[in-house]
């Protein structure tokens, strides 16, 4: 699937989108598999509470499930308007 | 409704001379804007990120919200992203309604949807460095009134 | 604090442009806009009746007391009288405040004075006659919020 | 005092002003003096509570003191916006 990061998540990780191959369950599962990788990883995941997900464009929380999903985003908490 | 994501900059005036000629039997228009402000007085610009395909999508939903929840007419939702100055119009709203009771609340919750749910992020460039606008916890809190 | 009162159209584009290009250091600008509609489909024209003098100050103290209430680094109050047909823009106000609540609920404080509170009078020319526009409970009952 | 008329009262009782001589002490003592007129008078001022009234351009009730007023203003409630 293809992951995207956003904001200060894609400063942190230093790109803005990658293809991870993942047999993750949930998202929960794809942060601890990503976690896992490198200490920049660690650090852009290191407060679930601070980050926002969407699944397939859609926000999602860190329980919902991947299967079949196509895309996922990382950013944290919107700031528009 | 229209929604539009653009990087160009937009005249809130022609937007809205165009958004009250359109409505036909509307009564009320209501238009929000949203302007870079300069809070330390060294701001040199602001950069809006945004997530392409997902921003237009949640925009849209919001609308097609308001739409549902009160009478409006019509509604307009165009936001700005890339780099921005101290006073560029960063982005608006406009809603139309018979009563202005409509309008004015379907402004209001487009607006508080916008802030926290739709992917925008603000980063901040000043003299002294750069950094991201953090969200605020009154934003959050708005969105439990609706 | 800019208030007219005036027979002659405005554009609220330019009005809506003006307004916004003002405002130092504020980031948020409401406007409201009332339009003629024509509820039965056979409106000839629209008279609107004021009281010259009254009218003014009635709506400087709204504005006044709207600045006191909110966080409003400027009022516009804008509203004609005389003929008006169909489709014609009758009056605008515009808000501007740091944080979007204050320029939101200003707005709509105004909105809810200046209909029960100002004195003007709309009467209605139709094929079928011509009638005064009743005030509406609602429109007094909105006052009890604020 | 100058007594001015809108909307319809200004309809009801056929001119937009005129110069009233009164020791009227209040609002509804005028009212009272106008009404014991003419028919268009006491036509206008039939229900009062369809009707509203200014004292030199502010907003009063019918007990509202005249004494100094130079303009007394009646009307039905206001419609604007």
């Amino acid at each position: 699937m293809d992951v995207l990061y956003f904001a200060w998540v894609r400063e942190r990780i230093g790109h803005p989108k990658e293809r991870v191959e993942t047999r993750a369950a949930t998202v929960r599962d794809l942060v601890e598999e990503l976690r896992a990788r490198e200490d920049r990883y660690a650090a852009a995941f290191a407060d679930l509470s601070a980050l926002r997900v969407a699944v397939d464009q859609e926000l999602r929380d860190f329980d919902a499930p991947l299967g079949g999903a196509r895309e996922v985003a990382f950013f944290p908490p919107m700031t528009g308007g | 409704m229209d929604i539009r994501v653009q990087e160009a900059p937009f005249d809130l005036g022609a937007e809205a001379n165009a958004f009250a000629a359109r409505q036909a039997g509307m009564g009320a228009v209501v238009t929000f804007t949203g302007i870079v402000r300069d809070l330390g007085g060294d701001l040199d610009a602001m950069e809006i990120e945004h997530y392409p395909g997902m921003t237009e999508k949640a925009l849209a939903g919001i609308a097609e919200e308001a739409m549902r929840r009160w009478q409006v007419g019509d509604v307009l939702i165009l936001h700005r992203h890339g780099r921005l100055c101290a006073d560029d119009l960063i982005m608006m709203v406009a809603t139309a309604s018979r009563h202005r009771a409509d309008a004015f609340q379907a402004a209001e919750f487009l607006m508080d949807y916008l802030k926290s749910r739709a992917p925008f992020w603000k980063k901040e460039l000043t003299q002294a460095g750069e950094g991201w606008v953090a969200a605020r916890d009154e934003d959050e809190d708005a969105l439990r009134r609706w």
